[in-house]
């Protein structure tokens, strides 16, 4: 059968990038989230799809990127996109610091553990930490980006600015994917022991892949944080990491274009569904248990990596 | 010089001594044998040398050097590679992959690496899939690179997990009832790849209750049983040894 | 993908095209239809909805018919800037709505670069009309407003010893803090100021610990299904300490929840609801709710979206106009005294309201709202 | 002294609820591996379906507050066991082979679903329990007044939870249980209709958390939609916190959580309690990496 996905990806490009210049400022603003989400997806997609912990916590990182650039751009007036990198490093940190002794538990006693971490985050949020928080009020007077003296500022701007980091995203992560470091983390997900019997340090792959899905959490915070000009805690409590975990597993665990998909549907759908009004997650939620059912592996479940074929014929023992 | 040696290890579970007192040596290019009943503690001694355990007491000195508290991972990079009695591949991962989870302790690529694609990690992937694809090759299950792993044979299994092993380049491979599940075909081809492993230099100590295997392929044998070293000597000897024969015979008439 | 897209496009198209071709006047409501504040939403909808088919029933403003328009913000902030965005594109006049200082904040960048009105029912924080955004107004009262005159009723009812308890949401630690600010700056004994968390059903564990700082009345800030539950614990402990709480409690599902012999007492300020207005224009609205809805509405915040529809309408009737600056200004400047379902009402020129809004009730015997003279 | 007996009071009835509720979570854990994630609503579907019994059959006219606490309770535990059956059914079932992570997806779904449908049947206002039910006595006892429907509620779950046990370990379908929760392929070969078993477990867990539901509604007064969240996530807790798979695990959780609470909130600040908890819980698993009874199997190699 003839290979067709890359016709498809070109289209979906293509349609994607001319949808800005076709579609109102609302729908411009749910590609937007859903951009988002797909971000953030990706970012999960390597802490739970590749590395395969469960991890259900990962708005807690997003909160810290996106409350870095807040703090320090109201505070010193630092311009909002400079701050990315360091929205990224700050949450990349925090990662390090917090995964460090909870790494060694396993499924669903992490999973607690960071449903743990992501609502002990938003009551620090809450309750005002160090006093800079701003408490359940949040934050508010973020500035608009700019690149090179053009503001950022309606929904069609960001459009490209948060589709633009969605594809330096999937370059990126692509190329990781398919890397020793990817495949560490596939071993480290397919068998913890026999990865560590073959000289794998699992401990690190584990720290690793938390820091590299915060860094990126953390910068799509800062994109968030831009976007909305007020953070506020309630935008990152456990329900969106749930959220998050959601489009990974619906998508594909450990898949690109399954995640992408996964920010469509978990971000896109409840918004077709606007005119159920009240009824609208009742919907959204029976659709989710049909998906899951009908595609028990995710709607895009990864495909195998392909390898360049080897040169010789094979020989005779290496050393 | 002994490649390794084992000095009065000793390991417990709950009330249950595993591995009582066991001492033994395994000198520079051998193959010996690690034969004993069912529940002699052969495997547990294995996981005491790869780390997977802790030895309550003794010490392990690998090249002269305990290894005793080093994790599994730094083990295998000094190079002690291991196989598993149950079979442990990463089963929805392709063979040649499989294989390249050896390659990875001799690799150092890290994750920036890779996004950026440095010239130093493009060399790097190069050299480790044909190292991959040379150890299929000596295993001799190299037109099935392309499989996923929980679709080969049970014998096939294994010889993907002593490919595995030999990846990370080691010095002394230990192998965990490797003809386990196999035919006598396949078993005779595995006798020549053991080999073969030791042409290359490497020391091979094994588990196996396949007792023609023992008897042909190694020449120096460590017999457990109830976690005791019981004997020690060249097949030959253990033949003799009254104490094994007791010991083998005492468990069959269980 | 590819199909979804395609939805997308077409959805987007029609709804653009179905826009331009509304003849009603178009007016947005933004609530929490779905999310924590669901009821709250929910209730502001079906205030809204009833006002708007009375005034179409009754011919419109000025012969045309209005048409509302409602978007779900969820209560969280980014699905109110998407909702905010989808209204936006939806040729509305003006907006009412939402419930929740942060959630507004999101918003109004939106509509005040999308030039609509907005008057918000139940956003307190002060910095909310600060921003100098002329579109903006809100039918509530701010937080240093309700501060003042909770520190007047603590200090009025020559408290000694004070208890303060929020429950961290932004709208009850504001009035939290602005009644500490005020008392402490009095010399006044704050002996307890902490926050629950709400929606636990179980407050035992902080009505133990409050007990012991020993207050002589507890100066809640939080809303009234906590409020409620706090009240019918504190009389199963056999703890008799007053009880005195702020608008978010005007719901009569306090004394359902805390039943009426441990609601009997309790005290809360808040403007009048319509129920206890004898104006035509509240008789009038709670005949017709009662008749639609056959109950009884809930909070004071989904009446107040009810008065911002009826400020909007009475503003378009009154210049017989759709230009939002003549709107604005006539609000601003020239509405006095308009007879709202929550008393009388007009604007400054920050868009705050202004005037003496502020009722204290009490529940008496029979679990029923008194306001106090 | 009177305080941390207080305390300690307003901690176990807490947490003897958590309790009630984490049986279900770690029931189907134990035999299917899976986080029930839709079993908060369940309890929440409890709730709502008690006020409803209660106010449409007129109990309270011909029956006396036991009679109709236990008539409710049957009816309660009977429809939300029915309704955890039919979950199962539709939603896990079909997911049984596949991986594990894939059955939680769905059960997220059924949970947005339950508890939306419950706010577009019940309406998103708070709704009532009636009041004259439970009696209103308080008794004293080591010096602590406390509310007799407090040690009440305490000493139902207490006797839920013993029943439950007894039931897992010595009748025949228990020991069907117990078996395969360890191996359900061995159990199957055993001749156990694992499919049976499973089923069986959703009836039980959903019966024990529509009772906890119930007992919510009956002693708080006050429900609404979301509540199946909260508790729901605070029952995964004290299930995971005393070894999830395990029963008695899920009760020792349960209580325990409860007082963590409420001595949070006593000594250290109420407004950080849940964060407290969540800290302590996360303390307890690095020392504790399975739990408080979880096995601690070292792994096979």
């Amino acid at each position: 059968m003839k290979d067709y996905r890359p016709v498809v990806y070109a289209a979906f490009c293509v349609l994607l990038l001319l949808a800005p210049f076709f579609l109102n400022a609302y729908w411009v603003d749910v590609l937007n989230n859903v951009g988002l989400y797909a971000i953030l997806g990706l970012s999960l997609n390597i802490i739970l799809g590749h590395a395969g912990l469960f991890h259900m916590g990962h708005a807690a990182f997003y909160a810290m990127g996106a409350y870095t650039t807040a703090i320090i751009n109201t505070t010193y007036q630092i311009p909002v996109l400079w701050l990315m990198p360091i929205s990224g490093l700050v949450a990349g940190v925090l990662a390090l610091v917090i995964a460090r002794p909870i790494i060694h538990l396993r499924g669903d006693y992490l999973l607690i553990v960071t449903i743990g971490l992501v609502e002990i985050t938003r009551i620090a949020l809450v309750n005002n930490i160090f006093g800079i928080t701003g408490g359940s009020n949040g934050i508010f007077g973020i500035s608009r980006p700019e690149i090179f003296g053009f503001r950022i500022r309606r929904p069609e701007h960001f459009f490209f600015l948060i589709w633009g980091f969605a594809a330096v995203t999937v370059f990126l992560f692509h190329r990781l994917e398919n890397s020793r470091f990817g495949r560490a983390l596939n071993y480290l997900r397919e068998d913890e022991t026999a990865a560590e019997g073959s000289g794998i340090n699992t401990a690190h792959y584990k720290l690793i892949a938390f820091v590299v899905g915060a860094v990126w959490a953390g910068m799509a915070g800062n994109i968030f944080a831009a976007k909305m000009t007020i953070i506020a805690p309630e935008s990152f409590n456990f329900w969106e990491s749930v959220i998050l975990f959601m489009i990974v597993l619906l998508g594909g665990r450990g898949s690109i274009p399954g995640v992408i998909l996964g920010a469509f549907l978990i971000a896109g759908l409840p918004e077709l569904f606007r005119q159920f009004a009240s009824a609208r997650m009742l919907i959204f939620g029976a659709i989710m248990i049909a998906m899951m059912i009908f595609r028990t592996e995710g709607i895009l479940p990864p495909r195998p990596r392909r390898y360049p074929a080897p040169a010789s014929g094979g020989g005779e023992g290496a050393s | 010089m002994s490649l390794l040696q084992l000095q009065n290890l000793t390991k417990r579970f709950g009330g249950l001594v595993a591995v009582d007192d066991v001492s033994f040596e395994v000198p520079q290019g051998a193959i010996v044998g690690l034969i004993g009943p069912n529940g002699a503690g052969k495997t547990t001694v294995f996981n005491l040398i790869t780390g997977n355990y802790r030895p309550d007491q003794g010490d392990i000195l690998f090249e002269g050097r305990s290894i005793r508290k080093l994790p599994t991972h730094k083990i295998v990079a000094l190079g002690i590679a291991r196989t598993f009695q149950t079979i442990r591949l990463f089963p929805k991962m392709s063979v040649l992959e499989n294989v390249l989870a050896g390659c990875h302790c001799r690799t150092h690529a890290g994750a920036v690496a890779a996004m950026l694609r440095l010239p130093f990690q493009k060399r790097e992937e190069a050299a480790a899939l044909a190292e991959a694809h040379a150890e299929l090759a000596f295993t001799g299950i190299e037109h099935y690179a392309d499989q996923v792993a929980e679709n080969l044979s049970y014998g096939n299994q294994r010889l993907l997990e002593v490919a595995r092993a030999l990846a990370s380049r080691p010095r002394f491979i230990i192998l965990d009832e490797p003809a386990g599940g196999m035919n006598d075909f396949e078993t005779a081809a595995l006798i020549r790849i053991i080999r073969r492993i030791r042409e290359r230099g490497i020391t091979v100590l094994l588990i196996e209750h396949d007792m023609n295997l023992v008897m042909e392929a190694c020449e120096h044998l460590v017999v457990l049983e109830n976690g005791a070293n019981i004997a020690e000597g060249t097949p030959a000897q253990i033949q003799a040894d009254e104490r094994v024969i007791e010991a083998y015979l005492g468990v069959e008439e269980d | 993908m590819k199909k979804m897209l395609l939805l997308v496009l077409l959805i987007g198209l029609l709804t653009v095209g179905s826009a331009l071709a509304a003849d009603p006047i178009r007016i947005g409501l933004m609530a929490p239809l779905t999310g924590a504040w669901a009821s709250e939403g929910q209730d502001m909808k079906q205030i809204v909805e009833l006002l708007a088919e009375d005034l179409n029933a009754a011919g419109g403003i000025n012969g045309r018919q209005v048409r509302v328009i409602i978007a779900d913000d969820g209560g969280d902030p980014r699905t109110a800037a998407l909702a905010a965005q989808r209204l936006s594109t939806q040729n509305i006049l003006a907006v009412i709505g939402t419930y929740g200082s942060a959630v507004t904040e999101a918003s109004q960048g939106i509509y005040d670069e999308a030039g609509i009105i907005q008057v918000a029912n139940g956003s307190t924080a002060i910095r909310l009309t600060e921003k100098g955004n002329p579109y903006f107004l809100r039918t509530c009262p701010r937080d240093d407003e309700q501060g003042l005159v909770g520190f007047k009723a603590l200090k009025d009812g020559g408290f000694k010893a004070i208890a303060i308890l929020h429950d961290n949401s932004s709208y009850a630690k504001g009035l939290a803090d602005e009644t500490r600010a005020l008392l402490q700056k009095d010399g006044a004994n704050i002996v307890f100021f902490d926050a629950l968390t709400p929606q636990q059903n179980d407050y035992t564990a902080i009505l133990t610990r409050m007990r012991a700082a020993n207050p002589d009345v507890v100066f809640f800030t939080g809303y009234y299904g906590e409020a409620g539950l706090l009240l019918r614990q504190k009389m199963e402990m056999n703890w008799t300490v007053p009880f005195i709480g702020g608008d978010a409690t005007n719901n009569p599902d306090l004394v359902k929840i805390a039943g009426p012999t441990a609601a009997a007492g309790y005290r809360f300020l808040s403007p009048p609801v319509p129920q206890d207005l004898d104006t035509p224009e509240a008789k009038a609205f709670m005949a017709s709710y009662r008749n639609k809805y056959n109950a009884e509405p809930g909070s004071v915040w989904a009446v107040l979206a009810g008065d911002g529809f009826r400020v909007i309408t009475k503003a378009i009737e009154a210049t017989d106009s759709t230009d939002r600056d003549k709107i604005v200004a006539y609000l601003k400047n020239e509405m006095q005294d308009f007879p709202g379902l929550t008393g009388e009402i007009s604007f400054d020129e920050k868009g705050d309201r202004v005037g003496d809004l502020y009722r204290v009730y009490e529940v008496n015997a029979e679990g029923k709202f008194v306001m106090l003279p | 002294m009177d305080f941390f007996l207080q305390q300690l009071t307003n901690g176990l009835a807490v947490g003897s609820i958590y309790a009630l509720i984490a049986l279900g979570y770690t029931m189907v854990y134990g035999v299917l591996k899976l986080i029930n994630f839709a079993h908060g609503d369940l309890f929440a579907i409890g709730a709502y379906l008690g006020l409803t019994l209660l106010t449409a059959f007129g109990l309270t006219r011909f029956l006396g507050p036991l009679g109709v606490v236990i008539v409710l309770a049957l009816m309660v535990m009977g429809l939300v066991a029915v309704v955890g059956a039919v979950l199962e059914r539709v939603a896990y079932r079909p997911l049984r082979q596949a991986h594990r992570l894939s059955a939680v997806v769905s059960a997220m779904g059924a949970s947005i679903f339950f508890q939306n449908a419950l706010m577009l049947i019940y309406g998103a206002r708070y709704k009532v329990y009636p009041h004259d039910i439970l009696p209103k006595n308080v008794v004293s006892l080591l010096g602590v007044e406390v509310p007799l429907v407090r040690l009440l509620v305490l000493l139902t779950s207490v006797l839920m939870m013993v029943a439950l046990y007894l039931f897992i370990q010595k009748t025949r379908i228990g020991t069907a249980i117990r078996a395969a929760a360890i191996d359900q392929r061995a159990a199957k070969l055993m001749g156990i209709n694992v499919d049976r078993v499973i089923m069986i477990v959703f009836l039980i867990g959903p019966a024990l958390g529509g009772a906890a539901g119930l007992m919510v509604g009956l002693y708080y007064g006050q429900i609404n939609f979301t509540m199946g969240w909260m508790y729901g996530l605070k029952a995964f807790t004290a299930a995971i916190l005393g070894g999830i798979g395990n029963i008695p695990g899920a009760m020792v959780g349960g209580l325990l959580l409860g007082v963590i609470e409420a001595m949070g909130a006593a000594y250290l600040s109420i407004a950080w309690k849940d964060a407290i908890t969540f800290i302590v819980l996360i303390a307890i698993l690095i020392v504790r990496p399975t739990g408080l009874l979880g096995e601690r199997v070292a792994e096979k190699v």
